[in-house]
């Protein structure tokens, strides 16, 4: 009799060997999904569930992994046995997958256009009716100017936008089966809303089978109908929606939910008191970027305002929480704060000097006490670096701060303190999990003990049990060591729970800023009263 | 009725093809007596001069000569061949605004002038007498007076049996029959004239038919006897010694040199086995050359001790010699010089071996020689087609020679006198000079008279001699009739 | 601080039973489980030793002439074995000289290859990273070496300076720098868009670490493969030079000497020019299968491909 | 753009013009050309008149500034070998070595780019072996061998083809496929290399979720990633055949500009020399620009940064 569900994964075993051992990745998992079902996969940081996915799609390299056991069963065919050529008329067409870390996962030198369209076209369509196509879905993903943007290159979008990138590819076809690893974890919460809308009426529409990835109850709630929480590589458990996240009867998914960002209420962040100089202070910082510019061709360039005329402050031992629509400047002012990208316009102030003016040595100097986490974990790791070279970098940098003894010593108590082993100091970057990654970069960010980290989008890849950990070590080091923060996040709760100052950010303008409490109690702005309306960001609210 | 087409193989292509050039080989190879003529032929076998576009001659006095021109001769340009013409060459060729070889080599301090008596006779008139005008006549290719005066040309224009067609730099040369030839009509009609300097793939045209003709391929390539012919190409190779430095200022030291190489062993390996021992300078064609002498055996153990008792003596034999070669001279020279430098080496010569570009080598050959030189044994390599020894002479061994590594008043006197004599006193005279250095002062090392190998298509029935060193009359080539 | 945070999301892990290897026997045991690269790196050993001891123990037969056997034949046993590879135009053994010959060329073609590899690489870095003049100028001068004819440069060194080795090794290294400059340099344009290299600035790293941290280690295999195949040419193009003159004369030898020694043998004595281009070939394969070998040793995603054994 | 190749034209007139004052100057550090020409026994007045007649009398400036007049109407001066304008030397055999090039190229760079990719498709695998030896083989083999043997093979044994010399089609094979040979084998390697490294990136994985056949894999989606070496390397070959084709000028007959240059440093023909470079160069500068132009359009991010 064959088996009619869509997918049933069967005791599947992944393991890696590894030159210090045999890491188990995935134990042991079955899980099955119908035709319009959606099945959420929840679970820790480095859980396994993205090696799992990426199973089902023939994405794990044998060798140098090693699948020791289990069937993936699609429409009752198992896809461990079929031939290549059948796998690949599956791919795109009938099960399609959403990739966690969408910079690397786009073509560096292809258009994004071409990219999406290419999916359809390798399953038949033709060209043209898959170019309109893709910039129909590039529409309806939220990327506006979707006929200019398609002949854009990956680099120029924003991490949000890239997402959703992915997402329009993915779609494209309306495969029956859709995996999406954390297809939502960079996006901002009118978006969010946007994207899982869509995602929802192809599934009402063709039947679509669904197993979304993502750490955000939010998210599960809202879409899925089963979920299974992983830890360890193993399920711990599973069950329908409802019951699992009213009653977790796993002490880890008890830990799950307890650890919800506002669930017992925010803590109140005082602001420190303002210094006489503020330790950062931006005046009217602009940013234009220059669309393509077109071989043989001198006629105007088209102009992105990514940041126009922003303006604030920020005091020692204070946080300042940015939030707003994926593709409104986020990541740009914050690359301009770190000196890597120069504005267009205004000035930006660190401790009462000029960045822009510094000497190359006063930089360093600077450069010291200001750390950043990047949107982009795994991009911003040397894959030919161990963690241990990776996290001891700052120290190679700038030279006196820890004698080099201590490195080894050091680097395994940060790695503890980020929710990682000491063991991992020797694996290379790509032997870890998306959310892994995000953590090893917070740990380098930590080494230095800067007075001011810029956190874009750093924990949005963490589990919640994680990330409430995280935030915990982040708040104890404010505290402690008056670390100041620009924490740069789509995830209203956490940022009302951490920041001592919110700004808002909309189509490159900053439209409101001000205190936690005020922004959030009293928004002036139409966007912010539509994104925390959206986010439904009520003390308690989710677990009701 | 249409004659038959050759192609002929050389091993380098030519840069001009002007007339007042033929004494070079690339050039004359090609336009000699083929395209241009001379009033005078030589005849190497048997050392004389034959008439060509002059029918006889006289000296009429010390400086002067007198030619009879033949008559009835045209150029392809359609002028007549007259007095003028031949006043008009010599101008030309004479004409300090070029660097004519035939002025530079032959007429060089000659200081010549030619009149038209009437329209086929002409006078030459030199300041100092010149009893061998004839053989330097032979190299004085006659051209149409439409010939530009004061640059050279590319299209030579002569009274010879073919006419030139085309040059395509790099390429090739083409030329074809002229039918308004004075003389017998050749049978060949058109020659197309390639190049190439690798001499396997030379003698690989050959032998797949398409080329008919190689001109020297080396020793190794010329494997088939059938087709594979030998000639004297009037080259002799020999070492020159810096005779007035130490220690080869020492006669012993020359002469153990001397000893030390092992000439004969070089003969079937390295150089051809039907190259000649040389005892000097100019080979048995040469006037002047000397039959008598004997070529130095080898005898290592003699040259041993002749460095020991020198070195007794207080020379200083352990001085480094430099041994100075330019790759390419002649077909494994290289091989040759590096095989030298060991045998010198094994009876206790120090040998430095240095193989020189040609304008590096140049300065090691030539005076002004470099203050402070070191003693060297250059490797030089002298062609004389000339048929007389006073090219050779003069400039190898008198005090004010270019190349003159001696200086020695009995053979200056010798040199001075045999190039003012004549007939039987001349030969004598030269031949006296070359014992003189050969046996009295040892001033150099003699090696070999070379040889060309020649490789010659089954199509064609020929012969080479020592004067296709410098030439190739198509009119000698005989195309066996196809059975 | 406290550390309260449990280690979390760790995938289990199986210790193996015993120590873990040292990263030495790691590599030992990779390169023994890559036949090819073990017998390249064989190979290259045996080399090593002729460039070491080849000279001193072979010199004189590799410099006694003997007219007799002139290009005598290989494999022929009523000779002694010093003959197996046959003899050159002076009746020398092929397979002495070789051996002889080793030390000169890997000295020749090695120090000019690291050289020309070591400064067109660091300048390329340079160019590559830095915009504006002096990118523009390095790569105008690399340009302007690329078109300088390599003859005349060898005969103006010839006249400028003393003959010898040095000058050889600085004619070639120069005339071959412009190739690993705008290599590196092509590389490092798209390198230095990466983010870890915008990371490692943001850290304060100096240019010259992000360089030789970060880019030049990502760069290194296309560039020591390209230094491997570089070798085979310099060793035959060095052997142009000694005919002008410049450079290893005889009595002294390289490999790229007797090959062309052999040029005018090849219709009748293949021999001569066969076995010293034969090693030429060789020493050039296996320094390339070793270094493939290295680039996938020293890159981490690739390295599970000599770790594991293939069960 | 436009700006672009302004910018960059203008830099590589500047540095022609250094390499031309270098090769201008250093080659007269090379000796005399006066008795290269003239007999052994030439007498110091025929010197002199030699001298006279090519200007090499004058003081080095001198005759650089005569140079300089000269480029500027085109003329570049009377080669002493051909004793006619460099110009119209070099001009003739530029030709051949261009259609050299152009022959060739294409031929190295695609037989190149498909072997080494397909040979990075499976590192270690029985393709990749085999590609790999015979393109290791191919790029250290000496030419003038290959050529000769070549010659001796399909010409005198075979009798397939022509021994040397130009004119029909037939006659180019021989040559092209020797020209082709160390390139080939040296791109294949490179093409290799960096195929690996971009096979393993992570959007060939997504291009395999999509669906996308592995033939499109590598040759679309790889490919284009790694090809910034490979330009680079194929236009020094590049710049090699347009430098001159030494071993195949000389053993097939090729009146290409490799020899001409050869023979004019040895014959220390200044004016073709420096016509010949001045050529060559031009040709090299604009194969390099070329080179940038198409590493902005391989890559985005560099025409973007
Ligand atoms: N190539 C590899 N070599 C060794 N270990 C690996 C490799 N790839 C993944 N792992 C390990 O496998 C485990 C599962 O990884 P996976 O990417 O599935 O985690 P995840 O559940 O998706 O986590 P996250 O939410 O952080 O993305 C992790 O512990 C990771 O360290
Ligand atoms: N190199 C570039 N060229 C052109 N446009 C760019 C470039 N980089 C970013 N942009 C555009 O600038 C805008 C701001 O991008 P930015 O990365 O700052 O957004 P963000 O607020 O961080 O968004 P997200 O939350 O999605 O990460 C976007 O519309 C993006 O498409
Ligand atoms: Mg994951
Ligand atoms: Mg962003
Ligand atoms: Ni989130």
């Amino acid at each position: 009799m064959p088996d009619t569900r869509l997918l049933k994964v069967q005791n599947l075993s992944i393991q890696f060997p590894t030159r210090k051992g045999i890491v188990h990745a995935v134990n042991d998992v079955s899980w099955t999904v119908d035709r319009g079902e959606t099945l959420a996969i929840l679970g820790e940081s480095g859980s396994g569930k993205s090696v799992s996915a990426s199973a089902v799609m023939n994405l794990v390299d044998t060798p140098p992994a090693v699948i020791s056991s289990g069937q993936i069963l699609f429409r009752g065919q198992d896809l461990l046995k079929a031939s290549a050529e059948d796998r690949r008329l599956v791919n795109g067409k009938s099960i399609s997958m959403i990739f966690q870390d969408p910079l690397a996962a786009l073509n560096p030198v292809y258009p994004i256009g071409w990219q999406i369209a290419e999916t359809m076209r390798v399953h038949g369509i033709d060209a043209d009716t898959a170019r309109r196509r893709a910039i129909d879905l590039l529409g309806r993903v939220g990327i506006s100017d979707p006929e200019r943007r398609a002949r854009d290159y990956p680099h120029q979008f924003s991490g949000g936008q890239r997402q959703r990138i992915m997402i329009a590819s993915a779609i494209a076809l309306q495969p029956d089966l859709l995996i999406a690893d954390e297809p939502t974890s960079a996006l901002d919460v009118t978006v969010q809303a946007q994207v899982l809308d869509l995602m929802k009426e192809l599934q009402r529409d063709s039947g679509m089978g669904m197993v979304i990835i993502t750490h955000d109850l939010g998210v599960v709630e809202k879409v899925a109908d089963k979920v299974v929480v992983m830890q360890g590589g193993r399920i711990v458990e599973a069950g329908p929606v409802a019951k699992v996240l009213s009653q977790p009867s796993h002490p880890y998914t008890q830990r799950l939910l307890d650890a919800v960002p506002g669930r017992h209420g925010f803590s109140v962040n005082e602001a420190a008191e303002a210094g006489p100089t503020p330790l950062l202070e931006v005046r009217n910082v602009s940013k234009v970027y220059f669309g393509r510019p077109k071989l043989f061709s001198s006629a105007p360039q088209p102009q992105v305002k990514a940041v126009d005329d922003a303006s604030f402050k920020l005091s020692r031992g204070a946080t300042l929480g940015i939030v707003g629509e994926s593709g409104s400047g986020k990541s740009t002012l914050a690359r301009m704060l770190l000196g890597l990208d120069t504005p267009t316009a205004g000035s930006i102030d660190f401790d009462g000097k000029d960045l822009l003016k510094l000497s190359a040595a006063e930089t360093f100097k600077v450069r010291r006490r200001v750390q950043f986490v990047f949107q982009d974990p795994t991009a911003s790791l040397n894959p030919r670096m161990t963690i241990q070279q990776i996290v001891s970098e700052p120290w190679a940098i700038h030279a006196g701060v820890l004698p080099r003894q201590q490195w080894r010593e050091r680097v395994a108590e940060l790695l503890e303190k980020v929710g990682l082993l000491p063991d991992h100091a020797e694996r290379y970057p790509h032997q870890f999990s998306g959310g892994q990654r995000q953590r090893i970069a917070i740990a380098r960010s930590l080494a230095l003990q800067p007075e001011l980290i810029v956190c874009d989008e750093a924990v949005s890849a963490l589990d919640v049990s994680i990330q409430a950990q995280i935030i915990d070590l982040l708040k104890e080091l404010r505290r402690d060591m008056g670390l100041s923060y620009i924490f740069i996040a789509h995830d209203l709760a956490l940022v009302r729970d951490f920041a001592t100052s919110v700004i808002v950010m909309y189509q490159g303008k900053i439209v409101e800023q001000g205190p936690t409490e005020q922004v959030y109690g009293k928004p002036q702005h139409d966007y912010t009263r539509r994104l925390l309306a959206a986010s439904e960001v009520q003390p308690g609210a989710l677990a009701a | 009725q249409s004659g038959d087409a050759v192609t002929i193989v050389l091993p380098g292509g030519p840069d001009r093809l002007d007339p007042c050039e033929t004494p070079r080989s690339v050039i004359g190879r090609i336009i000699k007596q083929n395209v241009v003529e001379t009033l005078v032929e030589l005849d190497y076998a048997k050392q004389t001069t034959i008439p060509r576009l002059a029918e006889s001659w006289e000296q009429t006095s010390p400086t002067t000569w007198r030619f009879n021109l033949r008559k009835g001769v045209k150029f392809h340009d359609g002028t007549p061949f007259d007095a003028a013409s031949v006043v008009y060459s010599l101008e030309r060729t004479l004409d300090p605004k070029l660097t004519c070889i035939t002025r530079t080599k032959y007429f060089g301090g000659v200081d010549i002038t030619a009149r038209a008596i009437d329209e086929n006779t002409v006078e030459f008139m030199t300041k100092t007498p010149m009893p061998i005008l004839p053989t330097l006549l032979a190299q004085l290719a006659i051209a149409s007076a439409k010939t530009p005066k004061g640059e050279y040309t590319t299209e030579p224009i002569g009274t010879g049996p073919y006419d030139f067609v085309s040059w395509t730099q790099g390429e090739n040369v083409k030329i074809k029959r002229f039918d308004g030839y004075w003389g017998e009509k050749p049978k060949i009609e058109d020659a197309t004239y390639v190049w190439r300097s690798e001499s396997s793939v030379a003698a690989a045209m050959v032998e797949t038919g398409e080329a008919d003709l190689a001109f020297s391929i080396a020793p190794q390539d010329a494997t088939n006897p059938e087709t594979d012919k030998v000639y004297p190409n009037s080259d002799s190779a020999m070492f020159r010694l810096s005779a007035d430095i130490p220690p080869l200022n020492d006669i012993r030291v020359r002469k153990a040199l001397n000893l030390a190489i092992d000439r004969k062993a070089f003969l079937g390996s390295v150089i051809s086995d039907k190259a000649e021992l040389a005892t000097q300078q100019v080979g048995p064609s040469v006037l002047g050359h000397n039959p008598n002498l004997v070529p130095w055996p080898y005898d290592p153990e003699q040259a041993k001790a002749l460095l020991a008792e020198a070195k007794a003596a207080g020379v200083p034999v352990d001085t480094e010699i430099r041994m100075i070669g330019r790759p390419g001279m002649f077909a494994n020279s290289n091989e040759f010089v590096e095989a030298a430098a060991e045998m010198l080496r094994a009876v206790g010569f120090k040998i430095k071996l240095d193989n020189l570009e040609m304008t590096q080598w140049l300065e090691a050959a030539n005076k002004p020689f470099a203050a402070g030189r070191q003693a060297n044994a250059l490797l030089t390599m002298h062609d004389n087609n000339s048929g007389d020894a006073q090219f050779t002479a003069f400039f190898k061994y008198h005090s004010d020679g270019r190349q003159s590594e001696i200086h020695d008043a009995k053979v200056d006197k010798l040199i001075t006198d045999a190039g003012m004599a004549s007939g039987e006193e001349r030969a004598k005279l030269y031949q006296e000079t070359f014992r003189y250095i050969y046996e009295d002062l040892v001033a150099d090392a003699p090696l070999f008279h070379m040889v060309n190998y020649m490789r010659v298509g089954k199509r064609i029935d020929f012969t080479p001699t020592i004067a296709n060193a410098v030439e190739l009359q198509l009119a000698k080539l005989v195309v066996k009739s196809p059975s | 601080m406290r550390s309260s945070i449990h280690a979390s999301g760790t995938a289990e892990m199986a210790r193996p039973a015993q120590a873990t290897p040292s990263a030495l026997r790691d590599i030992v045991s990779s390169l023994l489980r890559d036949k090819v690269a073990l017998v390249s790196a064989a190979f290259l050993a045996i080399v090593l030793v002729c460039v070491a001891l080849g000279p001193t123990l072979l010199a004189d037969q590799a410099r006694a002439m003997n007219l007799m056997q002139r290009n005598a034949a290989p494999f022929s046993f009523d000779r002694p074995w010093l003959y197996i590879l046959g003899a050159d135009a002076l009746g020398r053994s092929v397979l002495a000289r070789i051996i002889v010959a080793s030390q000169n060329t890997i000295l020749i073609a090695g120090t000019a290859v690291l050289t020309s590899l070591v400064v067109g690489g660091a300048l390329g870095l340079v160019a590559g990273f830095k915009e504006g003049a002096v990118s523009a100028i390095l790569l105008r001068l690399a340009d302007a070496i690329m078109s300088f004819p390599s003859l005349l440069l060898a005969v103006i060194v010839l006249f400028v300076f003393e003959p010898g080795v040095a000058n050889v090794i600085l004619v070639l290294a120069i005339s071959r720098v412009p190739i690993f400059l705008r290599t590196v340099r092509a590389e490092v344009l798209e390198l230095k868009e990466r983010l870890f290299v915008t990371s490692a600035r943001a850290m304060g790293a100096s240019t010259w670490r992000i360089l030789f941290r970060h880019v030049a280690p990502m760069v290194l295999p296309t560039v020591i493969n390209l230094a491997a195949l570089e070798m085979a040419f310099v060793m035959l193009v060095e052997s142009g030079l000694s005919f002008l003159g410049i450079g290893i004369q005889p009595p002294e030898i390289t490999w790229g000497l007797m090959v062309s020694d052999g040029r005018n043998y090849i219709g009748s004595a293949w021999w001569v020019a066969f076995w010293p281009g034969l090693v030429i070939m060789l020493v050039t394969m296996s320094l390339n299968l070793f270094s493939n070998w290295l680039r996938v040793v020293t890159d981490p995603v690739e390295r599970w491909r000599l770790q594991t054994s293939a069960e | 753009m436009g700006n672009f190749i302004f910018k960059r034209s203008l830099q590589s007139v500047l540095s022609l013009a250094l390499l031309i004052i270098l090769v201008f100057f250093l080659a007269r550090f090379t000796g005399s050309p006066a008795d290269l020409y003239l007999p052994l026994d030439a007498t110091e007045e025929m010197r002199d008149q030699f001298n006279q007649r090519f200007g090499f009398d004058d003081p080095v400036y001198v005759q650089f500034f005569r140079f300089l007049g000269g480029l500027l109407q085109f003329d570049l001066g009377e080669s002493i070998q051909y004793s006619k304008p460099a110009v119209e030397v070099v001009l003739q055999a530029f030709p051949t070595t261009l259609m050299l090039a152009a022959i060739t190229m294409p031929i190295v760079i695609a037989v190149a780019i498909v072997t080494g990719s397909l040979a990075a498709f499976r590192p270690g695998g029985l393709f990749d072996r085999i590609a790999s030896l015979i393109s290791l083989i191919g790029a250290s083999t000496p030419n003038f061998w290959v050529a000769i043997v070549g010659v001796i093979v399909f010409a005198v044994w075979l009798r397939v083809l022509p021994t040397s010399g130009t004119g029909t089609p037939w006659h180019w094979v021989l040559p092209v496929a020797v020209l082709c040979l160390r390139p080939t084998g040296v791109l294949v390697q490179v093409v290799r290399s960096s195929m690996i490294t971009a096979l393993s990136s992570a959007y060939v994985k997504t291009a395999r979720a999509k669906g996308v056949r592995a033939r499109a894999i590598v040759f679309v989606h790889a490919l284009r990633n790694a090809l910034l070496p490979v330009i680079t390397v194929a236009s020094d070959q590049a710049a090699g055949i347009v430098n001159g084709a030494v071993i195949v000028e000389t053993v097939f007959g090729f009146p290409g500009i490799g020899k001409l240059m050869i023979d004019s440093v040895l014959l220390r023909d200044f004016a073709v020399i420096q016509a010949a470079v001045l050529v060559t160069a031009l040709a090299v500068f604009i194969i390099n620009i070329v080179v940038d132009i198409t590493y902005a359009l391989v890559d985005p991010r560099i025409r973007h940064s």
